[in-house]
């Protein structure tokens, strides 16, 4: 029994760690769909967004709901200049001088930050009262910031869908990733609707950034190398450019990382989920949720 | 395509206002050195500096520079060393070994400084031995605690390479007798940052002297450099029922375990080394409820009410918000015990302060007192530190 | 009548003889001091870790993200042949490149049915899996690494190492066998109807990138004394990525320039710590805005490209030259 | 409406378009026909701005509109409907027309829209939720017209609507062609069935590798040997 | 035995049947036509024909051998060789490397010779050379073999593919709407070419082709598929008078000549 109550509190964590991937790999996936760009980037603005957060808790003094809000609003005008000013330029040039051009961003970002604030970590201030939910008589628990995890990851992914699937903007981008010139001769601003993307991806790649710092209590300009690449290897696993393909796939990579260390060797916790990484796309090379495109002769 | 341009030549600019802004931040050191042939004639002193500056070491070499240039400043006012006045060499190493031997070249090579100080972290540190020993120019690091360092395996002591900080082993060994004898724990488990030697090493030796005296360890886990969630692994350590996990890390991930501890309501103690000492961020990372039950050992205690030390906290406190770290207090160290050498050798000749620097005999630091080994690692007196309710430092024990 | 003596691979043979010459002499007459011998050596690593990234990645077209992992592979082996197994290091060295070898053909057996980004995320993994399972071997030092190897390497080793990378490289390319590795890039499904087993030239492709990957990890464990896990992660594979793509994808005189020039640009910047990878940054930008193509594009230096200069260049041919 | 004047289009260094001049009146029909790689959709993507003329004139309108954007071009009332019928796959009927009417702001004109299209294509109706590239060809060719009508059309550039159609589909299509013209809306229709294309239009250019070779009134053409020995069957 | 057999072979994409039931028997040195409104199929059995596509159904037999679980590239070395209707040359590179690639399998050299430039390289590659120049200059492209192919002129493109097919010495040409973007000299002069290499390099071809002068005119046999299934086979003039045919392909109220 106790280790039934064990079990439930590492997929309590699993699920945790998920949700962080899963909101990280939401913005990642919503740009790789419409430009095919691997924003490396991504991480970088996710970090930019607990920054924010972290200052205006810090020295503003803001609550948690208007440090979310500033801190998203701050990460769409950022991924906005960063699509006109660097991918821009590139959209006709190979992807690959794209994906170099994401990686000179996430570096830039990254050590304006270091500059700026220096490379240690701050601590992010506690602005949420604390809340346990105990079960089974205190063996099995689950706390405010876990619940308001789970709780924006849900939101945010339903929103996203609603987004992405109801409104006008939402299916402009989703005409705009499957066929581009079709999209033209409808009207649709290309330009426009990529901005709008890319201003959504961030702002999610913002709620997850000041998520993790109240989270974790931590903040540092390099934060978000890991957690991005994982984030984007989740995205992938889930089928890239499918919003609940990131979703589910950040879920995967979170249970799988939290049971390896449960139940495996932590040691090769990294190499479990890499490994499965590379199983799962041998058997399906366009992830759980992707379809194989059959390219036409 | 107007835009394009007009964004293009916007980054230019930035790049050449960074190239300028750059250029002037190092001419300080660059510029005053350019002059001289070698690094001792003239009138100043030139010494090399190889951190990790960038990179995911970066914060722990940005703040050991940060300690080490206030005794920079110190020592230059109070007119410096043998008269003269000291000139920093400073290059980063971005974390990579090759780049640390690189620079180490460069300083010793083509610079011709008459001691480097650096690399931060002993993976660096090791890569650099051979190019000290073939300059004949001495190196020593602040915080390179890898026992390799300084002895080989065949049990040779490198020449021209020094520490001012413990080694792995020392600490895990202490944290063990504390564990055993004063805490009276007979289960623990280890929570250690796999891709980090120093944390590694410590654990090892945690481990062979806790079994030793008796304990057991009964949960062993991993993590990497840049992890932020330890709940999985906190979790089953819970379940296993140990009275106290050892953690060797640095204080980064140090804070978020003894937090995540402390959420998931596990209620052993936590232990580890030196690299826990940054009291700011424990104390605001963890919450001092967090830390009730939670030692480390240190070479002092950072909450030491000498003037020494009372001085380097206050000026470091100015210049940077929070209270020093150990790396920058080590950093701190680092620059006085190179100057203390040059200033006993009476010499530039880098094999002269080779000499006074094995020489040292009783050296004082704001990390404590020492004397130089014969294996070029200090005598260090260790010290248990551990938190007050209210978010402060106490000295819990000195241990030997 | 083209042959192995030609003119022009006359021309090139001294040219090389001479770059060597002159670089000895002012090794011999200590203008080039071991700083600068540092430096060249590092040079001459890039310069086959990024020609070989370009036969992979340039020229057949798939993208890697771990070919660190190659070098890691080389590295490790080379050194534990070499100090613990006493082996002479020019069999070590090579015995680590084949082991190199051998781990691309099999990273490249299963994976190769993935395309794109795919297959960079799987060779990403692939490098990866590769440190930690070094983070986990005691044998090899686990995250303190491996350390004192002798410093066995000198600039005449890596040097002709260098070149033979690139010769071999130039001439597989040069060949039908290259061709047919050039034509997957171009279009996999009418490479393979004109009877290119894709798979076949992928692996091709990857084992001989894989190869010269772990004899620039073999060069790298005997020069720079010791190794890490650290050192062979992702960030590794995406500098030397970066070189391939700032050369221009496909040309390997691009790869060998931007190979020298960012090894150069590096340590200028050594010294600009705080803004050290701000400016790199920057530069990385700069220079895929207005030259999304690379310094050289897909076109190769020669003396004919130089005759060219004046008049519009035309695109270099893989013919056998 | 539409003329077109010493058009050329470059792809990369191919001279594609070598120098065409074309006139639509307001209200008719012109087909455009020839084999397949002579240049008929690179006119009607020049036209609809998703390329650009290196030289010449395009007016629509009066008015020039060979700087225009695709949006602007849509805008105006000038609707391409494109070969291969694009439509997008992974969205529903519905939403497909939707993306038609894209920058239609009157709801209640969108609706009524809807709604004739779908009366007109009963078919589409039946599918309305269904993913698009579930239909059929005949359906999806459908639902690309559909689509082009949701954007208010006053002329239409038609690439290829008889592609991959059986002839009882292609006749239907070709019918709703003649309907849609007789409500007002001029059509410039690019085929390369000339039988069909000829057989509904008033006028007809023969495009043969980005020239024009041959034009003339449809029944004309139709019966010149010239045309019947090189398009419609020697 | 025929050369080429297809038996009852059926290809279903998603639930959608592309091709059904289709039966065609090509004999050796046979210049066959393959016509149909578009859509019909024809470049799906094109795909199914050099491997493209595994059959759903039924079997294919070329020379004798099952072409079922062979990968194109092993199906292109047995002797089939096709050209693309979207034409899918090797765009980057010269007009002789992508005639040279295709010659790709029949290099004498191996790898290592390759490598250390010895055992025959350079004659074997100056003899490669010659034998793509000879082929470039039947197609009138020898001129132009330095050029970068995707900047040549659509039919230039077109002639180029052909070329390139046949580098790789198959017995068996499969043409794709070859006389796409050719004004009517053209492809006369295709036409000419087509029998003519057939009879140089003793090919049996199966061509698609929508221009019915070049169909009618080459061809000795056509097969008219529609909807995937074959409705009519046989000679020029039985086709023409089919009325099956005239219905679904040439529309009824057009006679022809």
């Amino acid at each position: 029994m106790e280790q039934f109550y064990v079990f439930l509190q590492q997929l309590i964590n699993g699920v945790s760690l998920g949700s962080i991937y899963a909101l990280i790999a939401l913005g990642y996936t919503m740009v790789y769909g419409i430009i095919k760009l691997i924003n490396f980037a991504h991480g970088d603005i996710y970090m930019m967004g607990a920054f924010i957060a972290y200052f205006s808790v810090s020295y503003f003094h803001l609550g948690f709901l208007s440090a979310l809000l500033i801190s998203m609003a701050a990460c769409t005008v950022l991924g906005v200049l960063i699509e006109r000013i660097a991918y821009k330029p590139l959209r006709g040039a190979t992807r690959i001088a794209a994906l170099i051009t994401a990686i000179g961003m996430s570096f830039f970002l990254e050590y304006v930050m270091v500059f700026f604030v220096g490379a240690q970590s701050r601590a992010f201030p506690n602005v949420l009262p604390a809340l346990r939910i105990e079960f089974f008589g205190g063996k099995v628990f689950i706390t405010g910031k876990e619940l308001l995890i789970y709780g924006v990851t849900l939101f945010l992914v339903v929103l996203l869908q609603f987004i992405v699937r109801k409104t006008k903007t939402g299916k402009a981008m989703r005409a705009v990733a499957f066929d581009r010139e079709a999209a033209m001769l409808m009207g649709i601003n290309i330009d426009y609707t990529i901005s709008a993307t890319f201003a959504l991806g961030s702002a999610l790649a913002g709620a997850a950034g000041v998520l993790v710092g109240i989270y974790y209590s931590a903040v540092n300009p390099l934060m978000g190398m890991t957690p991005g690449l994982k984030a984007f290897v989740a995205a992938v696993l889930g089928g890239i450019g499918i919003i609940p393909g990131a979703a589910l796939g950040g879920m995967l990579m979170g249970l799988i990382e939290t049971f390896v260390i449960a139940y495996g060797q932590s040691t090769y916790r990294d190499a479990v989920a890499f490994a499965i990484l590379i199983l799962i796309l041998l058997v399906k090379p366009s992830g759980i949720l992707g379809t194989n495109v059959r390219e036409k002769v | 395509m107007n835009m394009r341009k007009v964004l293009a030549a916007l980054l230019v600019m930035t790049f050449v206002f960074g190239l300028l802004a750059g250029c002037g931040n190092s001419s300080g050191a660059g510029g005053n050195a350019g002059g001289t042939a070698g690094g001792g004639e003239g009138d100043t002193i030139l010494l090399g500096v190889n951190f990790e500056l960038s990179g995911g070491l970066a914060a722990y070499g940005q703040s050991k520079i940060n300690g080490l240039k206030i005794a920079l400043d110190e020592i230059n006012a109070a007119g410096g060393v043998l008269g003269k006045q000291i000139v920093l060499k400073e290059y980063d190493n971005k974390g990579d070994n090759a780049e640390a031997v690189n620079i180490s070249t460069r300083l010793m090579g083509e610079d011709k400084v008459i001691a480097m100080m650096g690399p931060v972290t002993s993976g660096r540190v090791m890569a650099s031995v051979d190019v000290a020993k073939q300059f004949q120019v001495p190196m020593v690091t602040g915080t390179g605690t890898s026992a390799g360092i300084t002895v080989n395996e065949d049990g040779s002591v490198n020449d021209f390479v020094y520490r001012i900080c413990f080694i792995d082993p020392y600490q895990g060994t202490l944290a063990a007798n504390y564990a055993a004898d004063t805490l009276a724990v007979k289960t623990a488990a280890m929570l250690v940052n796999q891709s980090d030697d120093y944390s590694i090493y410590m654990a090892e030796a945690f481990k062979k002297t806790f079994e030793e005296k008796g304990g057991q360890i009964v949960e062993s886990s991993t993590f990497m450099e840049g992890d932020l969630d330890f709940k999985a692994a906190l979790t089953k350590i819970k379940s296993s029922g140990a009275e106290l996990i050892f953690c060797p890390n640095y204080y980064e991930p140090d804070a978020l375990i003894a937090k995540q501890a402390q959420e998931l309501g596990y209620d052993g103690y936590l232990l580890g080394g030196d690299g826990w000492d940054n009291l700011d961020h424990l104390i605001k990372t963890a919450g001092a409820d967090a830390l009730q039950k939670a030692f480390f050992i240190n070479h002092y205690f950072p909450g030491d009410t000498t003037e020494k030390n009372q001085n380097f906290v206050k000026k470091y406190t100015e210049l940077h918000t929070d209270t020093p770290p150990s790396f920058a207090a080590l950093g701190y160290d680092l620059m006085y015990f190179v100057a203390d050498a040059i200033e006993r050798a009476g010499t530039t000749d880098p094999v002269e302060i080779n000499k006074a620097m094995a020489a040292t005999t009783n050296f004082e630091g704001v990390t404590g007192s020492f004397a130089m080994g014969e294996n070029h690692d200090p005598i260090k007196s260790a010290m248990v530190i551990g938190y007050t309710a209210d978010g402060q430092y106490k000295l819990v024990d000195k241990v030997q | 009548m083209k042959k192995l003596l030609s003119k022009k691979n006359l021309a090139i043979l001294l040219g090389v003889l001479l770059l060597y010459g002159v670089i000895q002499a002012l090794i011999s007459l200590g203008v080039l001091r071991t700083f600068h011998q540092v430096n060249l050596i590092t040079i001459c690593i890039s310069v086959i870790m990024a020609v070989s990234l370009n036969l992979i990645t340039g020229f057949t077209g798939q993208l890697t993200l771990g070919h660190a992992g190659f070098m890691a592979v080389g590295a490790y082996f080379s050194a534990v042949m070499t100090v613990k197994w006493g082996m002479y290091f020019p069999v070590s060295i090579f015995c680590g490149a084949v082991l190199a070898a051998v781990s691309g053909a099999l990273i490249g057996l299963p994976t190769l049915r993935l395309k794109g980004d795919y297959l960079a995320i799987a060779t990403l993994g692939f490098g990866e899996v590769i440190r930690v399972v070094l983070l986990n071997t005691k044998y090899v030092g686990g995250a303190a690494g491996l350390f004192g190897i002798p410093r066995l390497m000198n600039w005449t080793w890596v040097f002709f190492a260098a070149v033979i990378t690139v010769v071999v490289i130039r001439n597989l390319l040069w060949s039908s066998y290259g061709r047919a590795c050039i034509s997957v890039r171009e279009d996999e499904v009418a490479a393979e109807l004109m009877g290119i087993d894709i798979t076949h030239y992928k692996v091709l492709a990857f084992s001989v990138g894989a190869f010269f990957a772990g004899l620039g990890g073999g060069i790298y464990a005997h020069y720079f004394y010791g190794l890490q896990p650290g050192t062979f992660g992702f960030m590794k594979s995406i500098d030397y990525l970066v070189m391939v793509v700032l050369g221009g994808l496909g040309s390997v005189t691009g790869s060998i320039l931007a190979a020298v020039v960012l090894t150069l640009i590096n340590v200028v910047l050594q010294q600009f710590s705080a803004i050290r990878m701000i400016l790199y940054a920057l530069l990385l930008i700069l220079i895929m805005i207005f030259r999304p193509q690379g310094l050289m594009g897909s076109k190769e230096a020669s003396l004919e490209l130089f005759r060219k200069l004046g008049r519009r260049s035309g695109h270099g041919s893989l013919g056998s030259k | 409406m539409l003329e077109i004047k010493d058009l050329h289009v470059y792809y990369g260094a191919i001279h594609a378009i070598k120098g065409i001049s074309l006139k639509v009146d307001q209200g008719s029909i012109v087909t455009l026909i020839g084999a397949n790689g002579a240049g008929k959709s690179t006119i009607l993507k020049t036209i609809s701005g998703i390329l650009r003329a290196r030289e010449g004139e395009i007016s629509y309108d009066g008015r020039s509109i060979k700087e225009a954007t695709c949006r602007q071009i849509v805008e105006q009332g000038l609707i391409h409907v494109p070969e291969g019928r694009r439509i997008f796959a992974d969205m529903s009927v519905k939403e497909n027309l939707e993306m038609g009417g894209f920058l239609q702001k009157d709801k209640a004109w969108l609706k009524e829209t809807e709604a004739r299209v779908f009366e007109k294509f009963p078919r589409l109706k039946e599918r309305v939720s269904q993913l698009a590239g579930t239909l059929s060809g005949g359906e999806q060719q459908m639902l690309a017209i559909g689509r082009g009508m949701m954007s208010n059309p006053k002329m239409l550039l038609l690439d290829e609507p008889s592609m991959g159609l059986a002839p009882l589909l292609v006749r239907e299509i070709f019918t709703i062609i003649k309907e849609l013209n007789q409500a007002g809306i001029t059509v410039l229709l690019v085929e390369q069935n000339a039988n069909m294309a000829l057989s509904i239009a008033d006028y007809a250019y023969v495009l043969e590798t980005g020239k024009i070779t041959l034009e003339g009134p449809a029944a004309e053409l139709a019966a010149s040997a010239e045309v019947k020995k090189a398009y419609l069957g020697g | 035995m025929a050369l080429l057999e297809v038996n009852n072979v059926s290809k279903v994409f998603g639930g959608l049947s592309a091709v059904t039931n289709v039966k065609m028997k090509i004999e050796k040195g046979e210049l066959v036509g393959l016509i149909g409104p578009n859509g019909a199929g024809k470049t799906t059995i094109f795909n199914l024909l050099t491997g493209v596509y595994p059959t759903t159904e039924g079997a294919i037999l070329f020379d004798g051998e099952n072409l079922a679980g062979r990968k194109p590239s092993a199906i292109n070395r047995l002797g089939l060789a096709r050209t693309f209707q979207n034409i899918r040359l090797f765009g980057n590179l010269t007009v002789l490397d992508n005639v040279r690639i295709a010659y790709h399998s029949h290099v004498k050299y191996g790898l290592a010779s390759a490598i250390l430039r010895a055992g025959g390289f350079y004659q074997e590659e100056s003899s490669m050379a010659q034998k793509a120049e000879d082929l470039l200059k039947i197609f009138n492209l020898d001129h132009k073999k330095q050029e970068i192919a995707k900047s040549l002129p659509y039919g230039e493109q077109r002639r180029l593919e052909i070329v390139r097919a046949l580098a790789s010495k198959p017995k068996f040409l499969l043409l794709d709407e070859p006389a796409a973007g050719m004004n009517p000299q053209e492809t006369t002069e295709l036409m000419e070419l087509i029998q003519e290499i057939r009879d140089k390099f003793d090919l049996t071809i199966l061509l698609i082709e929508h221009d019915m002068s070049l169909v009618m005119g080459c061809c000795q046999r056509i097969y008219v598929l529609e909807y995937g299934r074959i409705i009519a086979q046989g000679v020029p003039e039985e086709i023409k008078s089919n009325p099956k045919v005239i219905e679904a392909y040439l529309g009824e109220e057009v006679s022809y000549a």
